[in-house]
């Protein structure tokens, strides 16, 4: 689709040349790199090089206890570690019929939504950053560091958290951690308006983020998008609503659908739902009720989860988290196939949605698309 | 849900839920695209990943493709299994083009050969001559040690270095 | 949200110089978000261990997912206790992923983590590059101790069980209440069902601390993983590797392995004890399941005197080895102390033949109703065979020494035992028993009179956390009413044609300055008590018997009347006389007797190799 | 001025503006944005990352790294111009860290490139990260580091390390023959 006219025309014979976007570029999200064929400043056609950060996680699950594998399963997605917690967590549970006290769902719940609003700062970040607003990033990065600290207070560690285990999380709230999050809470709503002012309402980056990348709603149900991107295209698709998980059913919240499906309508997706889940957490905050926080299960050299498959999602900033687990009733899971969401944008559909596209358009792409190598490297 | 393990029943296959919102299909090798194709058209038009388990003992390996609609929420797993020994397995891009990329590394990391798909090449590992790395029967611990493990004459018939003195 | 077209909007950035900058101005400041200054208090970095806690079982070791923790001995380190070992965990940390798995694991929080996180290294530059991987490895590869433990992060103190991933609560089997079980001999205690069993059975952590304290090292953390697993017959076949008598085992063993067990430390130990019982009783045809590959006959003859268990599992080992083993027993029935000393309760015969039977089954000829020495000497013996086996345990009853000891109504433990097992025991229905003595014997003498209807005093030298006797043995038989006497010195018996009195004194212990148990010392000042007695049964221990012996070969072997002085594999002064169980053993109960059996019939075979 | 007091001035300045480059190898870089930003700040330092290789004086190796990342690494540090430095962080690049069996994934980073200073932690904190790079910095001004040297010195011992790698024309293991007939 052509969105802006190009002065170059068609009849003029360019020698086609080779970019290369990544590895080590600006504007590429991480390890990870598109072979870009040019015409002159458009993207003919479009290789990706996945690979860079392939450190072969379903092979070492394989090797490692059940529950072992908890310290591996967060370094899949860095910005965003606690879906494959949870995702892995829940699988288990499901194999082996664990039933997970409210208290630790709620907690789990918690982690899940601070780690979606610390991921959309993150990708607030990227927004300065493949435009040149460099006060985005100095401003967003740092909000985030305030969620890692409540991370590091409630768990011990600042970005790999492995904080969840089969049947609850591994430790209580600890004192005056909710009235901690309230506060933050009040703090990021009111940083929002400044957000909006210095982004979203901000002309030049609406001039460069509208109408680039159209992604039609049936384009994105063929092309397997999913999460913000997919909303934003105007699919109302949301796994926390439609086959809720945890206790997202006992929460009230909604899924805003912006559905122009451009990359400024994945960007306002983005900052419309930050807005949905500190609505989430502050709810959160008055509903959790009192219980142990987890059960508890066998010790790791004796925990066998019986045999069969279960496929567990979670909706992650970036899209359905999906963990395939098939387990033959050993101590050590099978096979675990990990289905990251980056995987159809950034492998399959860049090739569709780059062509014709304009070079300085294609940072913008990469980052409203969220597209985070690791979790398709793997 | 009961609707399309009762139809997907009648048509001769294995089906049963999983979960609240997951079923799944077992279908001879024959049958996947038939399959696909049957829920392709009731619906379930997101395909969300493709995914092999390698069951050594059994001599197979196991192809699960998992495909969703949003219409009604469900998920729906079709599971194949193909022998072990040459394994080869149709491609299904013209269903959904979203398969090039899963067979692609399905087959990098497996070894099995998509029949029709056009592009099979190694995709996130460079060089590799080693079996499959996902097979069951491949040593990744002893292939680590063995390619990056420290060895004391690690020379490669080189003269030492001299000791370099900085002050 | 509009863009308002705003000349002006740019100046509004200015009100951003006079907020508080949040910029963290390390390393001129620190975080300041948290109670503490610095980073969170439960903060994941480097490792502390306390060495004089730490046993080293090494499950850190093995639950580490990166493979980061190695224990090495050390000998700067005193064991924590008298089943812990001088390992400590070492950490690379060029591999540690800061996850905090073996914090969750350690058994005796001993291993936590500290606040302290930085180390940074650099390299020398004049090493070549070849040594410069390990000088960089050897860096970061330190054993963790007390330097960072003023700085605690992530730990689970002692009293967090909850938050550990281990479980500490013991499924104990069921029993039946005291008022049922004191009325009959049938066995009270349940044996697990499938799922306690294996909800037991995933307690284990693996570590095998349990099989340095068993006196015969079995297979234990083996059998217990394939019991979780949910296969008793694999458990058994790892119980045969070392014990041809898992059932009596199950039943009735002292169980070493649980004191030294490491859930026991914070928790209760695992139930191994009756985990054996378990996978024992829930295979129907022992047979079945230990495939032991069985040598060829060799054609040489063994013979083992006494069908105890030091002799039966000799004779099973032997056999496996090839050889043609026979057994002689003195009385009817085979199992010695087994059959005759220990009550049905505990240990229905039913349950013992099944046992026994596996064994003879394999060939083994047992000759009954044979007294060496009387029907055959043991010259001959000697002579005939190839090698003897004397596995006959202690069988003189030691005495009270006490005025009053020959009159009718008293008796010896094990005498006392015989007749409750052959159910000929007088009349003790409302009759007052007198039980002296605090071992296993006694507690059966007292528990036996109470299923007979007796009135039961326990009579004992030293305090009752003295008594060599099971702690369970002990709390059980308090349950069934049995009445105990604490450091109460035996004085005499008084009575005109029976025993109708005992007298004791009240001794105060002195302490042993050897660190031994405490001695009772009896003087002028002791009170002294009378209690009525119609029965006083003397279970203070007993003695080897050896008379079958000729003098000189007792001499020959340096029989000093308790003991026989064996080497590792049986063997005596004399070739190819081997002895085992407890006329040799330092422990005097089944599982150690096994174990003389079955190093003996070691010993035999390499005896025999060496003769050719 | 002689030509040591220039070369310690010259020291001096080099430690007050250090460029770091910006390639995020692994997954430690997740704490580079936060240390780049406003939270910590290591322009206080004079680090700023530099998106081209010619221009930047630290390569930091952020954690593991792929084989294909390495030949990368490799790459770029060759590119970038000396005086330069090369940081380890976290495990993977000291002893192979987490993924110390994995089949992708190197364990010693000092067999490939020259490495300054090791950090540890996974990932390390952005204290230690600064931590790391005041010493860094001391370090220059002595000029101590010289791994650069070492490389240029020993180049054949490091490329034959790497061609180990990266040049393999045979299986690592031997049951590899299976491969060509199913293939």
């Amino acid at each position: 689709m052509e969105l802006r006219p190009l002065n170059v025309s068609s009849t003029n014979k360019r020698k086609r040349y080779e970019l290369f976007i990544g590895p080590n570029h600006p504007g590429i999200s991480g390890n990870f790199s598109y072979v870009l064929e040019m015409e002159g400043h458009k993207v003919a056609d479009v290789t990706p090089d996945p690979g860079l950060l392939h450190r072969g996680f379903e092979k070492l699950m394989e090797r490692r206890l059940w529950t072992q594998n908890l310290a591996l399963v967060p370094r899949i997605c860095v910005p965003e570690p606690d879906v494959n917690e949870v995702a892995y967590c829940m699988a288990i549970e499901h194999l082996a019929g664990i039933e997970v006290p409210k208290h630790a769902q709620y907690i789990r719940v918690m982690v899940l939504e601070l780690a979606r609003i610390a991921s959309f700062l993150f990708g607030f970040g990227g927004v300065g950053g493949t435009t040149g607003l460099y006060t985005a990033p100095n401003w967003a990065i740092g909000d985030r560091d305030y969620i890692l600290d409540l991370f590091e207070w409630l768990t011990g560690g600042r970005v790999y958290h492995i904080y969840q285990y089969p049947g609850g999380v591994k430790n209580d709230i600890p004192d005056g951690w909710l009235e901690k999050l309230s506060d933050l809470l009040d703090y990021l709503e009111s940083r929002l308006p400044e957000y909006d002012n210095l982004i979203f309402r901000n002309p030049i980056i609406r001039d460069r983020l509208k109408k680039v990348g159209y992604l039609s709603a049936e384009d994105a149900i063929e092309n397997g998008i999913t999460g913000p991107n997919l909303r934003a295209s105007g699919v109302n698709w949301d796994i926390r609503k439609t086959q809720p998980y945890l206790v997202y059913d006992e929460l009230d919240f909604e899924v805003p659908i912006t559905g122009n499906g451009d990359s400024y309508a994945r960007a306002l997706q983005r900052r419309l739902e930050l807005e949905e889940s500190i609505k989430i957490l502050r709810q959160c905050i008055d509903q959790i009720p009192d219980g142990p926080y987890k059960v508890k299960i066998p010790n790791p050299f004796e925990f066998r989860v019986p045999a069969g498959s279960y496929y567990s999602k979670v909706e992650s900033s970036r899209g359905e988290f999906g963990y395939y687990v098939v387990s033959n009733g050993d101590v050590k899971p099978y096979r675990v196939y990990i289905r990251g969401p980056s995987y159809s944008s950034g492998l399959y559909y860049a090739k569709k949605a780059m062509n014709g596209m304009r070079i300085e358009d294609v940072p913008v792409w990469i980052h409203m698309m969220d597209i985070c190598p690791p979790d398709f490297d793997r | 849900m009961l609707k399309y393990v009762k139809t997907l029943n009648s048509m001769g296959l294995k089906a049963r839920p999983l979960g609240d919102w997951e079923f799944e299909v077992l279908t001879p090798k024959e049958r996947v695209a038939e399959t696909l194709s049957y829920l392709k058209g009731s619906g379930f038009e997101t395909f969300i990943h493709l995914m092999c388990v390698d069951w050594i003992d059994d001599g197979e390996f196991e192809l699960v493709y998992n495909v969703e609609s949003y219409g009604e929420a469900i998920q729906a797993l079709v599971k194949t299994r193909i022998p072990r020994e040459k394994p080869s397995m149709m491609t299904m891009m013209n269903l959904w083009g979203l398969c090039q990329v899963y067979e692609r590394e399905i087959h990098e990391f497996f070894g099995i050969k998509f029949e029709g798909n056009p592009n099979l090449e190694q995709f996130f590992l460079e060089n590799w001559m080693d079996l499959p790395p996902l097979r069951k029967d491949f040593d990744t611990k002893e292939f680590s040690e063995e390619l990056f493990g420290f060895k004391e004459d690690e020379s490669h018939g080189i003269k030492a270095p001299e000791r370099i003195e900085y002050k | 949200m509009n863009s308002k077209k705003n000349g002006l909007a740019p100046i509004s950035a200015l009100k951003y110089l006079f907020k508080k900058p949040h910029t963290v101005r390390y390393p001129k400041e620190d975080l300041e978000v948290f109670s503490i200054k610095g980073i969170s208090p439960n903060y994941r970095g480097f490792h502390t261990n306390d060495l004089e806690k730490c046993i080293g079982c090494g499950n850190c070791a093995r639950v580490c997912p990166a493979s980061a923790i190695e224990m090495v001995e050390y000998d700067d380190v005193e064991p924590a206790n008298k089943f812990a070992n001088t390992m400590r965990p070492t950490i690379d940390y060029g591999r540690c992923c800061f996850c905090g798995q073996c914090v969750d694991v350690c058994p005796t929080s001993s291993l936590q983590m500290s606040r302290d996180f930085i180390h940074s290294f650099h390299p020398d530059s004049s090493l070549s590059p070849e040594e410069e991987p390990e000088s960089v490895v050897k860096d970061f590869i330190w054993r963790p101790d007390q330097k960072h433990a003023d700085n605690p992060g992530y730990l689970r103190p002692e009293g967090d069980l909850f938050g550990k991933v281990i479980d500490f609560d013991r499924n104990e089997p069921r029993k039946e209440a005291p008022s049922e079980r004191k009325l009959s001999f049938a066995k009270f205690v349940h044996t697990y069902s499938k799922e306690e069993a294996e909800k037991e059975a995933t307690r284990c952590l693996g570590c095998g601390a349990c099989v340095e304290a068993c006196p015969n090292q079995l297979h234990i953390p083996q059998y217990i993983a394939a019991i979780s697993k949910g296969d008793p017959e694999e458990s058994l076949a790892w119980i045969y590797k070392r014990n041809p008598l898992p059932l009596i085992c199950g039943e009735v063993c002292t169980h070493q392995c649980e004191e030294a067990c490491v859930v026991g430390i914070q928790g209760e130990p695992l139930a191994i004890k009756w985990l054996k019982a378990y996978s024992s009783e829930n295979v129907l045809k022992y047979q079945d399941v230990v495939e032991e590959k069985k040598m060829e006959p060799n054609g040489k003859k063994l013979v083992a005197v006494g069908a105890g268990p030091a002799s039966l599992s000799f004779g099973y080992y032997a056999k496996l080895l090839g050889y043609d083993v026979t057994i002689y027993e003195a009385e009817d029935k085979p199992g010695g102390a087994m059959m005759w000393g220990i009550p049905k309760y505990r240990l229905p015969k039913e349950e013992l033949m099944k046992d026994i039977n596996a064994i003879l089954d394999l060939g083994i000829k047992l000759k009954t109703n044979v007294k060496i020495g009387k029907d055959i000497s043991f010259d001959k013996l000697m002579k005939d065979y190839d090698a003897v086996f004397v596995g006959t345990g202690n069988s003189k009853p030691m005495t009270l020494r006490i005025v009053g000891e020959d009159l009718p109504g008293v008796m010896q433990g094990l005498t006392f035992m015989k007749l409750v097992n052959e159910e000929k025991t007088p009349e003790l229905k409302g009759k007052r028993v007198v039980v002296v003595g605090g071992g296993n014997v006694a507690m059966d003498v007292a528990r036996s009179s109470v299923r007979l209807g007796a009135d039961v005093t326990v009579v004992y030298r030293r305090r009752i956390v003295d008594m060599p006797a099971a702690l369970e043995e002990i709390e059980e038989a308090q349950e069934e009413g049995v009445k105990f006497v604490e450091t109460g010195v035996p004085l005499q018996i008084y009575g005109e044609k029976r025993t109708e009195e005992f007298e004791y004194a009240i001794a105060s212990l002195v302490p042993d300055p050897k660190g031994g148990r405490p001695r009772p010392v009896v003087n002028d000042k002791s009170p002294h008590m009378k209690i009525k007695a119609d029965y006083v049964v003397a279970a203070i221990g007993q003695h080897p018997n050896l008379d079958f012996l000729p003098e000189d070969m007792q001499k020959k072997i340096g029989f000093d009347g308790k003991h026989v002085p064996v080497d590792d594999y049986g063997r005596t002064n004399i070739d190819g006389l081997f002895f085992g169980g407890d006329l040799s053993n330092r422990r005097q109960d089944i599982i150690s007797a096994i174990g003389a059996g079955l190093r003996a019939a070691k010993g035999v075979d390499l005896y025999l190799a060496s003769q050719k | 001025m002689s030509q040591s007091q220039w070369s310690e001035l010259v020291n001096y300045f080099r430690g007050r503006s250090m460029w770091m480059l910006h390639y995020c190898t692994g997954c430690g870089a997740i704490e580079l944005p936060p240390v780049m930003t406003s939270r910590w700040d290591m322009e206080r330092f004079g680090i700023i990352p530099m998106a081209t290789p010619r221009q930047a004086d630290i390569l930091l190796i952020t954690g593991y790294l792929s084989i294909k990342t390495l030949k990368r690494v490799v790459y770029t540090y060759d590119q970038m111009s000396t005086p330069k430095w090369v940081l380890g962080f976290g495990s993977c690049t000291i002893n192979g860290g987490i993924y110390w069996d994995s089949y992708n994934v190197i364990d010693r980073l000092d067999k490939y490139i020259p490495v300054d200073i090791y950090i540890a932690g996974c990932m390390p904190r952005p204290e230690a990260i600064m931590d790391s790079f005041i010493k860094l910095r001391e370090m220059v001004q002595k000029g101590e580091a010289k791994g650069y040297e070492k490389y240029t010195k020993n180049y054949e011992w490091y490329k034959a390390n790497q061609d180990h790698v990266f040049g393999r024309s045979e299986p690592v293991l031997r049951k590899a023959e299976e491969v060509t007939k199913s293939a």
